[in-house]
C-alpha cells in the first residue's frame, strides 16, 4: 500500500491568492493512498523542505506530491530534499498549480477546483512511480577527431594539451586541409602557411596525438564514453615508418602528368608525390591511378631510388579498430562545382577561376611561383573582375540557399593584394551585399575601397563571354547608377559557394547525428549548445557545422575540445534514468523503435527465451542502451506491442493522469 | 464533462505538452498572467512524440471533450525529430477519427515554443471556444466510465 | 499605389516578388537593357512597391524580348520576365488606352515588318 | 393442432408484443438474420438460422455484476441486478432450443447462476421446425429432430398455416394468452412437409456423423491422440467458433475503471484465447494445441462425462460456416473416430 | 495448376530441399478449405487442393514454421507475397528458411456471396464459362461467377509476385484497382453519415479477434488487447466506445504495415468491412507522404517511422473533405 504525502505551497500569495490552498490540501487528503496532506507558506524554503523531509521519515512516505510552481522551477529542489530524507528522488511528483493555475485564473472557486484536479493527477501518477537509479557508464579516455584541417588540428591540440590521447583521421595524405592551400589570411594579411604549419608540426610531434593520414572512418559503434571505431588506413604504397620524405622518388618518377590537386589542377605533379613541402606527415604517396608500376607492372623507378626501401607496391588497405570516449567531427568544406553556371563560362574559359584557384595562382608555392599570370597564356592580367555569391543565396534549384559567409572578406583580401602588388591592374568587385561582421572586417573592406581603389559595384554579373581576342566580356548592371556595364576583363574570379565535404553525410549516418538539408551537421541547440551534436559524445568543429572563417573555426575547434575534455575528465557518466526500456517478452524484434530513435540507442540481440508453452526459442529483441537514450519516448509509440515503455513517463502513469483529470 | 442546466456547457480539455517547449510556453503564459480557461488541464510529457494515440482515445473514453497536443515547432524538437513523428502520427489518427465521423474540432496539434506564452494562452482560449461550440463529446465516450 | 493592379499582376504572373534579393543579375544579363527605361530588376522592385501604372505607361514593357535570360539566371527563381509580361498584359487589358486607331497604322507600317506580326498585332489590339 | 394462417402472422405478433417483449429473427441490412425486438413492420426472416445464436437472451456477451463506488476512501458496493421483464423468443430452431437444455445444466445446477436463472424464468422459448436444412447441419448426430423442436412451445409451417403446440406449462400459458387468435386445424399437409424435411435430413452430407466414438469414457484415448497436432496447426486462436456457438458457456469476470470506482462485469471468454483461465501461476494451457483440444474435448468428452452423456454440441453448423480457416468439430470428430 | 503444384512439392520434398509444405487442405464441402502443413507425398496426394476457394493467405503461418528446423515450402499468391515481404522486413519470418513458389492469384470465390443469393444446402460448386453451377440439396442453381468473387479479389491491387524463389505459371503486373472508391465515398459523406455508417457496422462486432488473428501484420508476441498492462486490454465490446477503440487502435498499429491483403474482412463473421479502415490509412499515406505499398520490398522505411521536414500539418484533416 502506498503512503503518499501531499504538500501544498502558498508561494506567499502567488498561489494562495487565487487558490484556496487549505481546500486543496483537504481534498487531496481523501485521495487513495494519501496519509498526510499539508499546506505551507513557502514549500521551497529550507523550513518547507524540512517539512517534507520530516514527513517522509515520520510517515514512512512511499511517494511525495508537491503542489507548487512549475516542475521546471523546483523539481530538482524537491527531488534532492526527498533523497536526503532517504526517499528515491524519482518518487516525487509536482502538480503545477502556480504557472498553470493560480497565475492564469481569477476566480477562486474554479481555480481551486482545477488545482485539486491537478493535484489528484499527480497523486494518481505517483502511485505508479518506481524508484529509478541513474546508471554509470565508464568513459574511454581517448578522443577521435575526424578531419585534419585547422579545425581538427586545433581541437586535437587542445585535447592533447589537457593530457588526453587523441587521434586525427584525415582522408588526404597530409593534414592541413583548406587552410594549407590559402595564401594569405584576412584581415591581417599574414601568410596562412606561416601560422598553420607550426600547428601541423606541433600536432605531429605531440606525444598524445596520433595522426592517421590517408585514412577514413569505416564504422562507428557504441555510445558516449565508449565508441568503437574502425578506421581504414588506405594503401599509400609507401611504408610510412620508413619514408623520410626526402622527395627523391617524386623527382625521379617518370610519370609527371598528374593534375596537382593541391594546386587545384593548375599544374602537374608526379605519380608518387608529397602534396606540398610542409606536409605532415611528410611521407610520399603513390597514386595508383597513374603509377605505371601499379597499373601494368612496368617501371619501379621509385623503388630503385629509395634508399630506405620504403616503397611497397603490394601494400593493401588496413582496418584498425580503436576505442574512444568522444568523437569530434571536423570534416570541413569544399567549394561547389561550377559546371552548371554556364553564364560565368567557368568550364569554357581557363581565365575564369575560382577564388581558391586564385589563392594558388598567387601563392609562392603555386604554379607560377607567386606571380599572378593568366592560366591560358601566362600573361599579366590588367583587368580583373570578381563575382560574388556564385551559387550562394540561391533558390534551391539554383544553388545553395545560405550565405557562404567567407567570400566577401577573402575577395576584399584578393582585391587588395592584387592592387598592392600590381597597381596597374583594375579590379572590379560585383557584389549583392558586402557582409563584413567581424572584428576589423569592415575596416578591412573599407581599406580595399579607400586605400586600394578597388571598384565595388552593386550588381550581380549577368553574363561572362570569352572573346576571340583573349579578353573576357563581362556584362553586369550597376544598380546604383542604373546602367549596364560591359567590361573587357583579363581574368574573372568567381566566389564559389562552399558546401560540406561529400564524406559528411555517410559519416553522419554512422554517427547517428543529425544533418540539415544542406548536409551541415546540426548542433544540439543553435544558441546554447553550438558545438555539440544532439548525439551525446559527438562534437562539431569548424565548417562541417556551417560556413565559417578561420578565427571562428579555431574558436569552435577549441570549444569542441573543451566539451570533449569535459567528457573525458569524467571517469564515468551519470545517465538520465528516465529512459526507455523494452520488455523482452513482448518485443517482436520488428525494428520499428530503432527506426525512430534519433540517438541510435536501440540495438537488437538474439536471445534465448523460455516461451510460455515451455519450449525455448531464440528471439530477436530490442535492447536500449540507457547511456545513449535521452528519453524522448518516440520508440514507445512506434512499438506495436507496447513492449517499449519510458521510465518516469510510462504508459500507465500517463493514463492514470488522464483518468484522474477526466473524473 | 460537466453539464449544468442553468450554466453554460463547460468542456473538459486535456492538453499534452512537451516538457521543453510547450510546457515551458504554458509556464510563460502563467508568468505573464495571460488568462485561459480552467477547462484546460495540462499533462507533461517529455516530447510530443511520447503521446500515444491510446492516450488521446483514453481521454475521450473517460469524458474529455477535446484533446490538444502541443510540441516544439518542427525543426526545434529538443530530441531533434520527435515532433516530426508526432505530426505524421496525429495527422493519420485525426484523419481516422474524422473518417469515423468524430467531430474534427475535438482534436488539434499546435506547435508552441517556450517563448510563445501568448500563443499558448490564445490557442487554449480558441480551442476551448471551438470545443464549447461542439457541445459534449458523445460519439467517443464510454458511458460505463461515467460517474456512478 | 494601386492595390488591385498589383494583385492582378502578381496573380497573372504567378511570381513572388518578395523572393528578390536585389542582386541585379536579371538586368546584368538583359540584352534589351539599353532599350529599356525601366530594367528587369526595377520591374520586380516597382511591382513590389505597387508602382505599376508607371511601368504600364513606359515603353519598356514592349522592349522586353521575352528571351527569359533573366528567368534562367535569377538565383532566387523570381522570374522577372513573367513580371514584365504581366505588366504588359495589364496594359493590354486596358484596351482603350492602347488600341491603335486606324489612321495611326500606316505610319507605323514598316516594310521589314513580317506580315504575320502585323496580323498578330491587329488581332491583339483591334476591337 | 392449433393453427393460425401465416397471413395473420403480424396480428399474432402484435398480440404477443402487447403483453410482453417479443423477439423474432429478422434480416439486417447485410442480409444476415438476427433476433430483433418486434415492432409493427418487423418482418420475420426466411433464413434458416440467425448469425448469432439465441443463447444471448439468457447469457449475454457482457453483463454488469456489481459496482464499487468510491468516495474518498470509502467504497460502496452496489448490486447491478434488476428483475427482468417477461419476454418471448419466437422462431428458435431445434438446435438452439436444445442449447438451452445444455446451458441449464451448467447455470441452473448448484450453485445456481441467479443472473441466468432470472432471465430464463422470464423468457418463453417458442421454436420453429426446420424445412430447409443446410449442408452444414448435423443436429441429428446429437439426437435432435429438426422437425420436432423442443422449447416451451413449438411451431410448424406447412406453407399456409402456422401450427403451434405447447411443450411446457409456460408454453401452455403462452398459447392460452393468444388462444383467441388460434383455431383447430388439420395437419395432413403439415405431415407431408415434415416427411419431406425428414427425407432431406437423411440426405444431408453430414447425416452419417456419429458420436459413437465419443463420450465421458473416452478421455484417455482422445486426450492423448496424436492427431491434435495436425488438427490445431492452422487454428488462428480467435474466438469466432466460441462466440457463434449456442452452447459455449465460459465467461471471464473483469473490472472496468469508472470515473469514481470500478464496475465489475462478466463477458464471454473463449478457451481458444491465450489468457483463458489464467491464474496467478500463469496459464494452464500454454499452446494452441492444448487450447484447441480443450474446446473439443469439453464438448465431446468432459461435458457428457459430467452431464449424463449429453454432448456439448447441438450441430447448428455455425462454426462450420464461420471459422476463418474452416476447422471445426465435424473435422475433429471425423479425424478422431478413425482409430 | 493443382497437379503441377503437387508435383513440384513432391520433387522438393523428395530431394530434401524442403522439409514441409504449406498449402491448403480439402474439407468436407467444396469450400471449407483449411491451410495446412504437409510433410509427405501421400498427404499431398490425399488432401492438397488449389482452386477457387483457396483464398486464405498462408504467409502468417511462416512466423512459426520458418523458425522450425529445415526449410519450408510455401505456395503464395501475388497478394500473399506482399505479406511475406513485410514479415521479412520486420524480422518476423526467417526468409532464408522459406522456399517460395509463386502461384497465380484469384479471383477466388466467397461462399457467403453464394449463400446471400438464397442458395442453401450447397453440395458442390462448378465453374463453367464463368457461370457457377451449384448443386444443392434442393436442386441445381446457377449464378454468374462474377457475382460470387471475394471482395478482396474484386479490387485486386497486384498480380505481381514481389518475392519468390520460383514461379508456377506467369507473373502478372501491378493493377490499377478501384480499391479506394468506397473510402472516397465515405469521405464524401457528412460526418453524421459517416458516424452512423460506422456505428451500424462496428456495433455488429463480437470481438472474436478473427480479424486480428488472421492479419499477417498482427504477429505481436503479446497483443496490447490481451495485455492487462497496456490499459486497453478487453475481451468484449461492452460499449460502442470499446468497438471503436479496438478497431482504431488495430488499424493504427498496422498503418504503414498493412499490405491490404483483405483477410480481415474476409474472415469477419459479422461481415464488417474492416478493410476500409486500413485502406483509409493507406489512402492517406499515399496522398500525404507519397505512394507507399507495404511489403513491396524489404528495405524501405515505413511511413510512420519516417518523416520529412516538409510534411503537412495535421490541420490538413480540417481543411479537406466533408465536415
Amino acid at each position: 500500500m502506498q503512503r503518499i504525502g501531499v504538500f501544498v505551497c502558498h508561494c506567499g500569495t502567488n498561489i494562495a491568492a487565487t487558490v484556496d490552498v487549505k481546500a486543496v490540501a483537504e481534498a487531496l487528503s481523501h485521495e487513495p493512498g494519501v496519509v498526510i496532506s499539508q499546506d505551507y507558506q513557502y514549500m521551497c524554503s529550507e523550513s518547507g523542505q524540512n517539512l517534507v523531509k520530516d514527513a517522509i521519515k515520520e510517515h514512512k512516505l512511499s511517494g511525495v506530491v508537491i503542489c507548487s510552481c512549475s516542475p521546471r522551477m523546483h523539481e530538482n529542489t524537491f527531488r534532492k530534499a526527498a533523497a536526503s530524507a532517504g526517499l528515491n528522488p524519482y518518487l516525487v511528483e509536482i502538480a503545477n498549480i502556480r504557472e498553470q493555475c493560480s497565475w492564469i485564473h481569477k476566480e477562486i472557486a474554479t481555480a481551486t477546483e482545477k488545482a485539486i484536479i491537478l493535484g489528484r493527477a499527480a497523486v494518481a501518477k505517483v502511485h505508479l512511480n518506481t524508484p529509478l537509479t541513474s546508471m554509470e557508464s565508464p568513459v574511454v579516455k581517448r578522443a577521435l577527431v575526424i578531419g585534419g584541417g585547422i579545425a581538427g588540428i586545433q581541437t586535437a591540440l587542445d585535447i592533447a594539451e589537457a593530457g588526453f590521447d587523441v587521434d586525427i583521421v584525415e582522408k588526404k595524405p597530409t593534414i592541413g586541409g583548406k587552410m594549407a592551400q590559402i595564401d594569405k589570411t584576412f584581415p591581417t594579411l599574414d601568410c596562412a602557411a606561416c601560422i598553420l604549419t607550426p600547428k601541423m608540426v606541433e600536432a605531429s610531434q605531440n606525444e598524445h596525438i596520433t595522426i592517421h593520414s590517408f585514412s577514413e572512418v569505416e564504422e562507428v559503434k557504441g555510445f558516449v564514453g565508449n565508441f568503437t571505431v574502425k578506421i581504414r588506413k588506405k594503401a599509400r604504397y609507401v611504408d610510412e615508418t620508413k619514408c623520410t620524405g626526402c622527395g627523391l622518388c617524386t623527382e625521379k618518377c617518370p610519370m609527371k602528368k598528374v593534375p596537382n590537386e593541391f594546386n587545384m589542377g593548375l599544374d602537374n605533379r608526379s605519380a608518387v608525390y608529397i602534396p606540398f613541402a610542409q606536409a605532415v606527415p611528410k611521407v610520399a604517396t603513390i597514386d595508383p591511378n597513374y603509377c605505371m608500376m601499379l597499373k601494368n607492372g612496368k617501371c619501379g623507378v621509385c623503388s630503385k631510388v629509395c634508399s630506405v626501401g620504403a616503397i611497397d607496391y603490394k601494400q593493401e588497405d588496413r582496418i584498425i579498430e580503436e576505442k574512444y570516449g568522444a568523437i569530434v567531427v571536423a570534416t570541413g568544406f569544399d567549394p561547389i562545382k561550377l559546371d552548371k553556371y554556364d553564364e560565368f563560362a567557368y568550364s569554357q574559359c581557363p581565365d575564369v577561376v575560382t577564388s581558391l584557384e586564385l589563392e594558388r595562382l598567387m601563392n609562392a608555392a603555386g604554379p607560377n611561383g607567386g606571380t599572378l599570370l593568366r592560366p591560358s597564356d601566362k600573361t599579366h592580367p590588367h583587368t580583373i573582375v570578381f563575382v560574388q555569391c556564385v551559387g550562394s543565396r540561391c533558390d534551391d534549384s539554383k544553388g545553395k540557399p545560405y550565405c557562404s559567409k567567407i567570400c566577401c572578406m577573402y575577395t576584399a583580401k584578393h582585391a587588395m593584394l592584387i592592387r598592392e602588388k600590381y597597381p596597374d591592374t583594375e579590379v572590379y568587385v560585383f557584389y549583392i551585399d558586402v557582409r563584413t561582421p567581424g572584428k576589423n572586417f569592415d575596416e578591412f573592406y573599407r581599406r580595399a575601397v579607400e586605400q586600394y581603389n578597388v571598384h565595388y559595384i552593386k550588381g550581380m554579373v549577368g553574363k561572362v563571354t570569352p572573346k576571340s581576342d583573349g579578353k573576357i566580356g563581362v556584362q553586369a548592371s550597376d544598380l546604383l547608377s542604373n546602367e549596364q556595364l560591359h567590361i573587357d576583363a583579363d581574368m574573372v574570379v568567381l566566389a564559389a559557394a562552399i558546401e560540406p565535404d561529400k564524406t559528411a553525410r555517410p559519416l553522419a549516418t554512422m554517427l547517428t547525428t543529425q544533418m540539415d538539408t544542406n548536409d551541415f551537421f546540426t548542433e544540439a541547440h543553435p544558441k546554447l549548445r553550438p558545438v555539440e551534436s544532439a548525439t551525446a559524445g559527438i562534437f562539431l568543429s569548424g565548417a562541417c557545422q556551417g560556413p565559417k572563417d578561420i578565427p571562428e573555426t579555431v574558436a569552435q575547434g577549441s570549444a569542441a575540445a573543451a566539451k570533449a575534455i569535459g567528457l573525458l575528465c569524467k571517469n564515468s557518466i551519470t545517465c538520465n534514468p528516465c529512459v526507455a526500456h523494452s520488455d523482452e517478452l513482448k518485443c517482436n524484434g520488428c525494428s520499428s523503435c530503432e527506426k525512430v530513435c534519433p540517438y541510435g540507442a536501440i540495438t537488437y540481440i538474439e536471445k534465448e527465451f523460455r516461451m510460455p508453452d515451455r519450449t525455448t526459442a531464440i528471439r530477436r529483441v530490442a535492447s536500449v542502451n540507457p547511456a545513449v537514450c535521452q528519453g524522448c519516448g518516440a520508440c514507445t509509440v512506434a512499438c506495436p506491442s507496447g513492449a517499449m515503455d519510458l521510465n518516469g513517463f510510462s504508459n500507465s502513469q500517463i493514463m492514470a493522469e488522464v483518468d484522474a483529470i477526466c473524473k | 464533462m460537466q453539464v449544468n442546466e442553468n450554466k453554460e456547457f463547460q468542456p473538459l480539455i486535456v492538453a499534452f505538452c512537451c516538457n521543453w517547449c510547450s510546457y515551458a510556453g504554458a509556464d510563460l503564459s502563467g508568468t505573464n498572467r495571460l488568462n485561459y480557461p480552467t477547462n484546460v488541464k495540462i499533462i507533461r510529457v517529455p516530447c510530443s512524440c511520447r503521446v500515444n494515440p491510446m492516450f488521446i482515445l483514453r481521454a475521450f473514453q473517460r469524458g474529455a471533450d477535446g484533446v490538444i497536443l502541443c510540441g516544439c515547432h518542427p525543426g526545434d524538437c529538443h530530441y531533434t525529430s520527435g515532433n516530426y513523428f508526432t505530426r505524421r502520427r496525429m495527422t493519420l489518427l485525426f484523419s481516422m477519427l474524422d473518417f469515423l465521423g468524430i467531430e474534427r474540432d475535438r482534436t488539434r496539434v499546435e506547435w508552441v515554443s517556450a517563448a510563445e506564452g501568448a500563443k499558448f494562452a490564445a490557442t487554449m482560449n480558441e480551442f476551448t471556444e471551438a470545443v464549447k461550440k461542439l457541445g459534449p463529446n458523445r460519439r467517443l465516450e464510454d458511458l460505463r466510465c461515467r460517474k456512478q | 499605389m494601386n492595390k488591385n493592379l498589383k494583385e492582378q499582376v502578381l496573380r497573372s504572373s504567378g511570381v513572388n516578388v518578395l523572393k528578390c534579393m536585389r542582386c541585379g543579375k536579371c538586368s546584368g544579363t538583359c540584352p534589351s537593357y539599353d532599350e529599356m527605361e525601366y530594367h528587369p530588376h526595377q520591374f520586380v522592385y516597382m511591382v513590389e512597391k505597387g508602382d505599376i501604372e508607371t511601368l504600364m505607361k513606359s515603353e519598356s514593357i514592349y522592349k522586353c524580348l521575352t528571351c527569359f535570360a533573366c528567368v534562367d539566371r535569377c538565383p532566387r527563381g523570381v522570374q522577372p520576365a513573367k513580371v514584365v509580361e504581366a505588366v504588359r498584359l495589364a496594359a493590354v487589358r486596358q484596351q482603350d488606352g492602347n488600341r491603335l486607331s486606324a489612321d495611326q497604322i500606316p505610319s507605323l507600317l514598316d516594310e521589314d515588318l513580317p506580315q504575320q506580326a502585323i496580323v498578330t498585332a491587329m488581332r491583339k489590339y483591334a476591337k | 393442432m392449433l393453427k393460425i394462417s401465416l397471413s395473420r402472422l403480424d396480428e399474432l405478433f402484435a398480440a404477443i408484443a402487447e403483453k410482453q417483449a417479443l423477439y423474432i429473427p429478422a434480416d439486417r441490412a447485410d442480409g444476415a438474420a438476427e433476433f430483433r425486438k418486434w415492432e409493427p413492420g418487423t418482418a420475420m426472416s426466411s433464413k434458416l438460422n440467425t448469425l448469432r445464436s439465441a443463447k444471448d437472451f439468457f447469457f449475454p456477451q457482457t453483463e454488469d455484476l456489481v459496482d464499487f463506488k468510491m468516495e474518498g476512501k470509502n467504497i460502496d458496493i452496489i448490486d447491478r441486478r434488476s428483475e427482468h421483464e417477461d419476454f418471448v423468443i419466437f422462431g428458435v430452431r431445434a438446435c438452439d432450443a436444445r442449447s438451452f437444455t445444455i446451458l441449464d445444466k451448467v447455470f441452473l445446477s448448484e450453485p445456481v447462476d441467479s443472473f441466468y436463472k432470472d432471465r430464463r424464468d422470464h423468457g418463453t422459448v417458442v421454436t420453429m421446425a426446420c424445412t430447409r436444412p443446410a449442408e452444414t447441419c448435423f443436429c441429428g448426430a446429437f439426437g435432435i429432430d429438426a422437425t420436432e423442436p423442443e422449447g416451451d412451445a413449438a411451431c410448424w409451417s406447412d406453407g399456409e398455416d402456422l401450427f403451434i403446440k405447447a411443450n411446457t406449462d409456460k408454453g401452455r400459458a403462452f398459447i392460452d394468452s393468444i388462444s383467441s387468435l388460434l383455431e383447430e386445424g388439420d395437419t395432413a399437409k403439415l405431415d407431408q412437409v415434415k416427411a419431406k424435411t425428414k427425407e432431406i435430413l437423411s440426405r444431408l452430407p453430414l447425416a452419417g456423423l456419429s458420436t459413437a466414438a465419443f463420450g465421458g469414457d473416452t478421455l484417455n484415448e482422445h486426450f492423448n491422440s496424436e492427431k491434435w497436432g495436425q488438427l490445431s496447426e492452422s487454428c488462428l486462436g480467435c474466438g469466432t467458433c466460441t462466440f457463434v456457438c449456442p452452447t459455449c458457456q465460459c465467461y471471464d469476470i473483469k473490472d472496468v475503471k469508472t470515473a469514481n470506482g470500478i464496475r465489475r462485469f462478466r463477458c464471454w471468454d473463449s478457451c481458444m484465447y491465450s489468457d483463458f483461465t489464467k491464474m496467478a501461476h500463469g496459464n494452464p494451457r500454454t499452446s494452441q494445441l492444448e487450447r484447441f483440444r480443450q474446446r473439443f474435448m469439453h464438448k465431446l468428452v468432459y461435458f457428457p462425462a459430467n452431464n449424463d452423456g449429453e454432448f456439448g454440441c447441438v450441430g447448428c453448423g455455425r462454426c462450420l460456416s464461420k471459422c476463418p480457416i474452416s476447422m471445426n468439430i465435424v473435422k475433429v470428430m471425423k479425424a478422431l473416430e478413425v482409430k | 495448376m493443382q497437379e503441377a503444384m503437387i508435383k513440384r512439392a513432391k520433387e522438393l520434398l523428395a530431394d530434401g530441399s524442403v522439409k514441409r509444405v504449406i498449402g491448403w487442405k480439402r474439407g468436407e464441402f467444396a469450400y471449407d478449405i483449411t491451410p495446412a502443413v504437409f510433410e509427405s507425398a501421400e498427404e499431398l496426394d490425399k488432401d492438397f487442393v488449389f482452386d477457387v476457394f483457396t483464398s486464405a493467405n498462408v504467409s502468417k503461418y511462416l512466423v512459426k514454421e520458418s523458425k522450425k528446423e529445415g526449410k519450408v515450402l510455401v505456395f503464395l499468391k501475388p497478394c500473399d507475397t506482399y505479406s511475406l515481404n513485410q514479415l521479412t522486413k520486420e524480422h518476423r519470418v526467417d526468409r532464408d528458411n522459406v522456399y517460395v513458389i509463386g502461384i497465380p492469384g484469384g479471383p477466388k470465390l466467397d461462399i457467403e456471396k453464394i449463400r446471400a443469393k438464397g442458395i442453401t444446402g450447397i453440395l458442390s460448386v462448378r465453374n463453367e464459362n464463368f457461370t457457377l453451377k451449384i448443386e444443392t440439396l434442393y436442386g441445381e442453381e446457377t449464378m454468374p461467377f462474377s457475382d460470387a468473387i471475394l471482395d478482396k479479389c474484386a479490387s485486386c491491387k497486384s498480380k505481381k509476385h514481389v518475392t519468390y524463389d520460383e514461379l508456377i505459371g506467369e507473373d502478372g503486373d501491378i493493377l490499377d484497382s478501384d480499391r479506394f472508391d468506397m473510402v472516397e465515398k465515405l469521405e464524401n459523406m457528412t460526418a453524421q453519415e459517416r458516424y452512423d455508417f460506422w456505428r451500424e457496422q462496428l456495433s455488429k462486432c463480437i470481438r472474436c479477434n478473427a480479424c486480428r488473428n488472421v492479419c499477417p501484420a498482427c504477429t505481436c508476441e503479446k497483443c496490447v488487447f490481451d495485455d492487462p498492462a497496456s490499459g486497453v486490454e478487453n475481451k468484449a465490446a461492452a460499449d460502442s466506445f470499446e468497438e471503436k477503440m479496438f478497431h482504431i487502435i488495430r488499424a493504427f498499429h498496422v498503418a504503414g504495415r498493412c499490405t491490404d491483403c483483405g483477410e480481415c474482412s474476409r474472415v469477419c463473421p459479422q461481415n464488417i468491412p474492416l478493410h476500409l479502415l486500413n485502406r483509409k490509412f493507406i489512402k492517406d499515406i499515399n496522398s500525404l507522404y507519397g505512394e507507399y505499398q507495404a511489403g513491396a520490398d524489404t528495405t524501405s522505411r515505413a511511413p510512420l517511422t519516417d518523416y520529412t521536414a516538409e510534411d503537412c500539418e495535421s490541420s490538413i484533416v480540417h481543411e479537406r473533405g466533408v465536415e
